[in-house]
């Protein structure tokens, strides 16, 4: 493996993990405020490629120029769904929620092989194919254009977060929920309204994920399991720490490409995953709780 | 207690007579229905087996694929590079289990509630991609048994045997004091702690005992189909079907596996045209169970008939 | 006085460490019954097995059974077998049906989705036998999962007639005696590249790339009969790697081929694959002169996928709408008048098939299984894909021709005799 | 308390939380069959002890070594197979399982020492001494609060343990009760089991232990028999707080809290921080209700009518009423576990109760915590809650609800003024503050919604006696400025200085009330706290 062909990948590498960062953005707010393990989020995402896919074929509109529009769709979906699937089994311990989560993804993937058949499909644009050479690297423009965007809407997330009124509510909820009530925070509809920004980060996330590699109904596992080693990596419901995460998985990936060959991408990120789950098994939980 | 000692003693006779009956069955039922009984039977010894783990021992595991496919492999790989008779091979798989359970237990047994969840669904997919990967064992072209597998009626016994000795695991773990010990460390590790329990052991004797006779069901679904891939025995589908059936059925209660796997399959049978639509409507009952019925089918069964007298008789 | 509140839910603020979160295992109850209902529940599966499914009356028809990926990665290939299979019945229906005993009756298909997964595909051929009681069967699509639909025809000694399996990967599953192949030799399909580029002295760095899928084809063609023949042909392997049948990231190897100025990449994957293997060469900006793609490039899918990125992509084909066999033209014209769409090769193997098994059935004038596999055996006449014989180990070789895309749509471009279109070297 | 060879042993035991020392340097001895009490005020460090003994936390420092061995670092099942058995101060059973089978469970761990037959002898002999043999057969979740701490006890002693730790065995029981608990912690003692019991009851401590260790602050105050401990003045003073022992109850209050202001008046920078921090208290205090909120005239700010709530099993509240009118500081006192801060939940809408409870007249039973706190009444919590990931400004912001950015800026400004130390500590996140500060940061946030009525819930815990001074300043100059308060304080002394009236809660149930000078001087305060040998 010469060395330009490693420094090109490696420089995909980052760049796709700066599209990680998204999408494992979403599942880290659910999880650092409300406790809940998304098992849906997988199909949040490819619910986001779909919706990218058909609204180029459909109305012609460029993906990356109707992501907001995808975004807040997938937002106005996911409040409701919250409200009325999950928020009457928060009280009831932590397996409730998640095995209903765990239903609904059931229930989307075969949603989605019935109304988009189980064809592989991926956003072809104009621009998709083009490649830019930077010195000995060359790379392509849809890799460079997902990584700005993500990190400009990770960029947005944590200003909302850190800086603005709905940040603060939603970090004293996350942190003691009781005492952000008496304190007068409407905590049960910032729960609503972070479910509902962790989608459209999903939805968001998941067009740009459709943009860079092809995907099927059955993508959503494997894109679940990519964001929780971005998320158990990049510690609980931190922006920035997410951001960092994704960067680092997306290296890792590019790094077991390289050394084992492509085939072992996915299973290096899962192996540092495990390890670090397993090293630091009551770190997340307990460093938030 | 005699009371409910000949309880018990009477439940036993019945459990063999049913079998028996099961055994008995591929002579008298017609070839498509033995093979939905097979189906069944191996369907319900992974049910009983996920229901020790996350019903009595708390641990929601998202593992059964990695058990199923492991089993399935060293059976296919003893049967063709060994001269070891069935029962042997067929035990060899099941301590495959219990070793990839032993293995893997010092980090996850270590983690408790989603992050256990996580870990086995992430470990069942590392081992997945291993499979496909490594071609030492046949990559994803799989491996291929070098002798017919077993005539169909033999292949129903076996299983009549393997659902057995699960049933009598499951006997064993739900009354005896093992099933306090799980049962406490269910509830409150702490307290458990407390009261002299070891947690890791307890939740290990768990975790190992259902790998066990998961892997040998996978043993026992590679001897039928003679051919297997990674895809097909590493896939995500044995852990989600078999959460599936013993939530609907009733987690933690001993005869929610039974009916949840007789509803799931028979309504799998009955949708067998339209699989997007059993795989939702399995969702769906999953979703409802959760929200309304925690104890899922048999919670109901058990409770609707003192309703419904409540109602009747005005109380 | 309102009654105490059953405080069954804590306060918020309770400062002692939190309730185990087992909150849903909380509220369960086992109790000491569980004996009893154990015994209730499993003698009401005795009764349900038996009463399970009134066993389907036995029409007066002939029942075909197909088991076909309608669904997942190999969705593409399966659309065009399933029209396959269908024409031909319905030609045949068409025709009055097939004599039995003296009686004319007509032939239902009986198509069932195995999504991809070769266990599935396994049960499925299990139910076409048993539950819908088909009397002959059809092959399935790629290696792994006609071979599993196959190993059950064989244990239930009922013929099965395929395509879609190449020999190697074919006789190398099962010594079989009731499964019956029509498709290409992988050694034939191997070297038609080569052997196409020779043809038109084609000049190249003759530095080659060669990446395949570690499906039960992509060893063959891609771990075994390409080096051997690179070398036959003085080329130098510059870069070897196999990758998993569902990858989706072809970075690295892309990258590792262009620094190594292999001018010629080989590969072998399905479609899906072959498209994002055919997006990220031109995302890494890597120009090979020659790009080969087995058995994914085929399927009109890839044409559609990628548009003009397509163009002078080389794939192995075994049939053409111009090859000189009775009704090749008018099959890819029913196929594009009905579906509107591009037609693929596999129309016709699949219709191939189809038309073997059936005329076996007619001449066998039986639904014995023993009968119809006999004159299988004896089959020797030219179908849509050409002269169709079987050999010793069940399999019947199909010519090979080098196929190239073309302003979206593949011309034959070697051998000279066969070919619509002149090679286009190098690839824009 | 020195003992040949102490069945159990600690030395320089240390336990800290960040910064937050629990333990500090713990050398004590419990001899072989004694019957050991630790008794100490609320945040003294005795849960941890315990903890750190059974097992469950692991000590920051020191030994502990039990029947002559070093068990620091062991396990809690092996604590506990050696025969370290404990109860827990909120009861938790293994829900799952009937009365019976939560005994089992340790005679089926600890296998080796029980056979068979004789282990259902054993526990139905347990069961019958706990008094639990009619419900041997019942799920563990059914049992009242009582039977469930019995249950805790007779699982405790299915370990056949060596060492028994009783945590807060007594809390919430009726007298009644405690005699019962009493008997059978005696029996227990006759079989030669030693026994440790942590306790606020002080009853159950004088007629069980024969040696009394006192606990603050996490050292060892004071040790010696129950008689002696319980009539020195050190004692007297930490559980009363300061100068309100026996010879001390002459002074009237209000010298005392005239004495206080004195100082503030006499001492010079005291007096400039008290005369500038007056004006921006305006800022901070609101006299008339929210504007356009409904209002019954001359209804009290509020009013609890036959106030009833309950806590886990535990019946917290039993028909309380209680006014609070504008302007007012009402002292609310009891003995630990008597359901102030319960009352205090209950208020602030985050405790679901029955009877009435109205704001102006308006029933609010039913509103959220945030609408309450919309209609102007504050909860500066136990425990001070603040959000250890804000900064301490973020921390302010998060409680000025609905305010305009303006009025915002100003009440910042009136809290720096107020707790000049907050100022500069701006930017720095909750987590890096002390105590004291934290306990600031919890008033400031508290005031940031302008409210009428704060509710200040045992800002004493645990904090030095002169920033307890300065806080109670800062209450007092806040009642000049006209805001009302609900004080619940362990530390009486200083709640009585600064409040009109007092009530005292017993046992969840109003015990008695009046004006603060009045209950300072009731004889029943002193055996409410003290509990005097009836």
């Amino acid at each position: 493996m010469s060395i330009e062909a490693a420094a090109s990948s490696l420089v995909v590498g980052v760049l796709l993990g700066g599209i990680f960062s998204l999408t494992a953005l979403g599942l880290s707010l659910v999880l650092g405020v409300m406790r809940l393990v998304n098992l849906a989020h997988g199909e949040f995402l490819v619910l986001g490629a779909y919706a990218g896919y058909y609204l180029l074929t459909v109305t012609g509109i460029d993906p990356l120029l109707g992501l907001p529009l995808i975004a807040a769709a997938m937002g106005l979906v996911a409040a409701p769904l919250y409200r009325f699937l999950i928020q009457p089994l928060m009280g009831r311990g932590v397996e409730a929620p998640m095995m209903t989560m765990f239903g609904l993804s059931i229930v989307l993937q075969n949603l989605y092989t019935a109304a988009f058949s189980a064809d592989t499909r991926s956003i072809e644009t104009g621009y998709s194919a083009l490649a830019l050479n930077l010195g000995p690297v060359t790379v392509g423009l849809v890799y460079v254009m997902g990584f700005a965007i993500s990190i400009g809407i990770v960029g947005l997330i944590h200003l909302l977060v850190s800086r603005t009124a709905f940040g603060r509510d939603l970090r004293a909820s996350a942190q003691d929920a009781g005492a952000a009530a008496i304190v007068g925070v409407n905590v049960p509809r910032v729960q609503m309204l972070t479910f509902a920004l962790g989608a459209a980060c999903a939805g968001a996330g998941g067009t740009l994920s459709g943009l860079v590699n092809s995907f099927t109904p059955a993508s959503g596992a494997a894109y679940l399991l990519n964001s929780f080693a971005v998320v158990v990596l990049g510690g609980l419901g931190s922006v920035l720490g997410t951001l960092l995460a994704g960067i680092t998985v997306g290296i890792l990936q590019s790094l077991g490409g390289v050394l084992f060959g492509d085939g072992y991408r996915d299973l290096v990120a899962l192996l540092v995953f495990l390890a670090v789950l397993i090293v630091r098994p009551q770190g997340f939980m307990a460093g938030r709780g | 207690m005699a009371r409910q000692l000949k309880a018990r003693s009477a439940g036993f006779a019945a459990l063999i007579l049913a079998l028996a009956l099961l055994g008995v069955a591929p002579a008298v039922l017609r070839e498509y229905d033995t093979q939905i009984l097979l189906r069944m039977l191996l369907a319900l010894v992974l049910a009983e087996s996920w229901n020790l783990l996350a019903g009595y021992g708390g641990l929601v595991s998202l593992g059964t694929s990695s058990a199923v496919g492991l089993g399935g492999y060293v059976l296919v790989g003893l049967l063709n590079h060994s001269i070891l008779p069935l029962p042997v091979v067929i035990l060899a798989a099941a301590l495959s289990g219990a070793v990839l359970a032993a293995l893997a237990s010092p980090g996850l047994l270590r983690l408790r509630g989603l992050y256990f969840t996580v870990g086995t669904l992430a470990l069942a997919e590392a081992l997945r991609l291993v499979m496909i990967n490594v071609n030492q064992f046949g990559g994803a072209t799989g491996l291929f048994l070098n002798r017919d597998p077993p005539a169909l009626g033999a292949l129903v016994w076996i299983a009549v045997g393997l659902l057995l000795v699960t049933l009598l695991v499951m006997e064993f773990c739900a009354h005896s004091g093992v099933s306090l010990l799980l049962r406490a460390v269910r509830d409150d590790q702490d307290v458990a702690a407390q009261m002299g329990v070891r947690p890791f052991r307890v939740k290990l004797a768990a975790f190992a005992a259902a790998s066990a006779l998961m892997a040998a069901a996978g043993g026992l679904q590679a001897l039928k189909l003679g051919a297997i891939e990674p895809y097909g025995m590493f896939g995500l589908r044995w852990s989600i079907d078999t959460l599936a059936m013993v939530v609907i059925g009733g987690l933690g209660t001993r005869a929610g596996p039974v009916i949840g796997v007789v509803l799931v399959m028979l309504s799998g049978e009955l949708l067998a045209d339209y699989p997007e639509a059993h795989l939702a409507l399995t969702g769906l009952l999953m979703m409802l169970a959760m929200r309304f019925a925690p104890r899922g089918v048999a919670g109901l069964l058990a409770v609707l008939p003192a309703r419904w007298r409540a109602r009747t008789t005005g109380a | 006085m309102a009654p105490m509140i059953d405080g069954g839910d804590q306060g918020l603020f309770l400062d002692r460490p939190a309730l185990p979160s087992h909150a849903l295992i909380d509220s369960l109850r086992s109790n000491n019954s569980g004996g009893l209902k154990m015994r209730r529940a499993l003698v009401t599966i005795g009764l349900l097995v038996s009463l399970l499914l009134a066993a389907a009356g036995r029409a007066e028809e002939i029942v075909i059974g197909a088991s076909l990926p309608l669904s997942g990665q190999l969705a593409s290939f399966g659309a065009f077998q399933r029209w396959g299979y269908e024409h031909a019945v319905a030609e045949v229906n068409h025709a009055g049906g097939i004599a039995i005993g003296g009686k004319f009756l007509p032939v239902r298909l009986e198509i069932r989705d195995d999504k991809s997964d070769a266990n599935i595909s396994a049960g499925n051929v299990e139910n076409l036998i048993s539950r819908d009681h088909a009397a002959a069967l059809l092959g399935s699509c790629t290696p792994a999962l006609v071979s599993a639909g196959a190993l059950v025809a064989e244990r239930h000694r009922l013929p099965m007639v395929t395509g879609c399996d190449p020999r190697r990967a074919f006789t190398s599953a099962h010594p079989w005696k009731y499964v019956w192949d029509v498709f290409f030799d992988e050694a034939e399909l191997a070297a038609a590249p080569f052997k196409a580029l020779a043809d038109a002295h084609v000049t190249t760095n003759r530095k080659v790339a060669i990446l395949h899928d570690n499906g039960p084809d992509g060893q063959v063609v891609g771990g075994e009969l390409w080096p051997e023949l690179a070398r036959t042909y003085g080329l130098t392997v510059v870069v070897s790697t196999s990758f998993p049948v569902d990858n989706t990231q072809f970075t690295s190897i892309i990258a590792d081929a262009k620094a190594k100025g292999a001018e010629i990449m080989l590969v072998d994957a399905i479609t899906p694959q072959a498209v994002a293997i055919r997006k990220q060469i031109a995302t890494a900006g890597y120009h090979p002169r020659v790009l080969v793609i087995e058995k994914g490039a085929e399927p009109a899918q890839f044409g559609g996928g990628l548009g003009a990125l397509a163009d002078g992509v080389m794939v192995g084909g075994y049939w053409d709408s111009s090859f000189p066999y009775p009704g090749a033209r008018d099959l890819l014209m029913a196929y594009e008048r009905e579906t509107h769409q591009r037609g693929s090769q596999h129309i016709a193997d699949s219709y191939a098939a189809t038309k073997v098994l059936l005329a076996a059935l007619a001449t066998a004038g039986s639904v014995g299984g023993e009968a119809i596999n006999a004159t299988i055996a004896k089959t020797n006449a030219t179908f849509v894909v050409g002269p169709v014989r079987f050999d010793a180990q069940h399999f019947a070789p199909l010519p090979i021709v080098e196929v190239q895309w073309q302003q979206g749509r593949t011309v034959v471009v070697w051998p000279a005799k066969a070919a619509t279109g002149k090679l286009l070297f190098p690839i824009p | 308390m020195s003992a040949n060879n102490p069945l159990l042993a600690t030395h320089n035991l240390s336990k800290l939380y960040g910064g937050v020392v629990a333990v500090d340097k713990l050398t004590l001895a419990v001899p072989r069959g004694s019957v050991t009490g630790i008794i100490g005020p609320n945040g003294a460090g005795k849960s941890t002890l315990i903890g750190l003994l059974s097992g469950a936390l692991l000590p920051s420092g020191g030994t502990i070594s039990f029947g002559g061995r070093d068990v620091t670092g062991l396990a809690t099942s092996e604590r506990a197979r050696l025969g370290i058995g404990r109860t827990y101060q909120i009861p938790r059973p293994f829900l799952d399982m009937t009365v019976e089978e939560n005994l089992a469970v340790a005679q089926w761990a600890c296998r080796a020492r029980v056979r068979g037959a004789s282990a259902r002898g054993r526990r139905a002999e347990l069961l019958r001494e706990c008094g639990l043999s009619d419900v041997a057969t019942q799920p563990a979740t059914q049992l009242p609060l009582l039977r469930r701490k019995r249950l805790e006890v007779a699982r405790a002693l299915a370990l056949e343990p060596q060492l028994l730790l009783l945590d807060e065995v007594g809390s919430g029981l009726i007298d009644a009760e405690i005699t019962e608990l009493i008997a059978l912690i005696r029996r227990i003692g006759s079989w030669g089991v030693t026994i440790v019991i942590v306790e606020h009851v002080l009853r159950i401590v004088r007629e069980c232990c024969s040696q009394l260790l006192v606990l603050n602050f996490g050292r060892q105050l004071a040790a010696g028999t129950p008689v002696e401990i319980l009539a020195s003045e050190e004692v007297a003073t930490v559980y009363l707080g300061t100068a309100h022992s026996q010879g001390a109850t002459a002074q009237a209050p209000n010298a005392q809290g005239a004495a206080r202001l004195a100082n503030v008046a006499a001492n010079p920078d005291a007096l400039a921080n008290a005369v500038s921090a007056r004006e921006p208290l305006t800022v901070l205090v609101a006299h008339r209700p929210v504007p356009g909120a409904p209002a019954v005239a001359g209804a009290p700010l509020l009013q609890l009518t036959k106030v009833s709530a309950s806590y886990g099993q535990v019946r917290a509240l039993r028909d309380v009423d209680l006014e609070v009118h504008s302007g007012e500081v009402l002292a609310l006192l009891g003995a630990n576990g008597a359901g102030k801060t319960t009352l205090a939940l209950v208020i602030s809408g985050s405790l679901p109760a029955h009877g009435r409870v109205a704001i102006d007249g308006i029933v609010v039973s039913r509103t959220r915590p945030g609408g309450i706190a919309a209609l102007g009444i504050a909860h500066c919590m136990e425990g001070r809650r603040i959000f250890t990931d804000l900064t301490v400004e973020q921390n302010l912001r998060v409680a000025a609800r609905r305010a305009a950015r303006p009025e915002v800026a100003a009440r910042l400004d009136a809290v720096y003024t107020l707790f000049p130390v907050l100022a500069g500590r701006r930017g720095d996140p909750g987590a890096a503050m002390s105590g004291g500060q934290q306990q600031m940061l919890a008033i400031g946030r508290a005031l940031m919604a302008r409210p009428r009525l704060v509710i200040f819930d045992e800002i004493s815990l645990g904090l030095a006696p002169i920033i307890i001074d300065r806080l109670y300043e800062t209450l007092a100059l806040l009642k000049q400025a006209g805001l009302a308060m609900l004080i619940v304080e362990q530390d009486v002394n200083r709640a009585l200085a600064i409040a009109d009236r007092a009530c005292v809660l017993e046992h969840g149930a109003l015990a008695f009330t009046g004006a603060a000078r009045a209950v300072r001087e009731d004889a029943r305060l002193r055996r409410l706290y003290l509990g005097e040998a009836d």
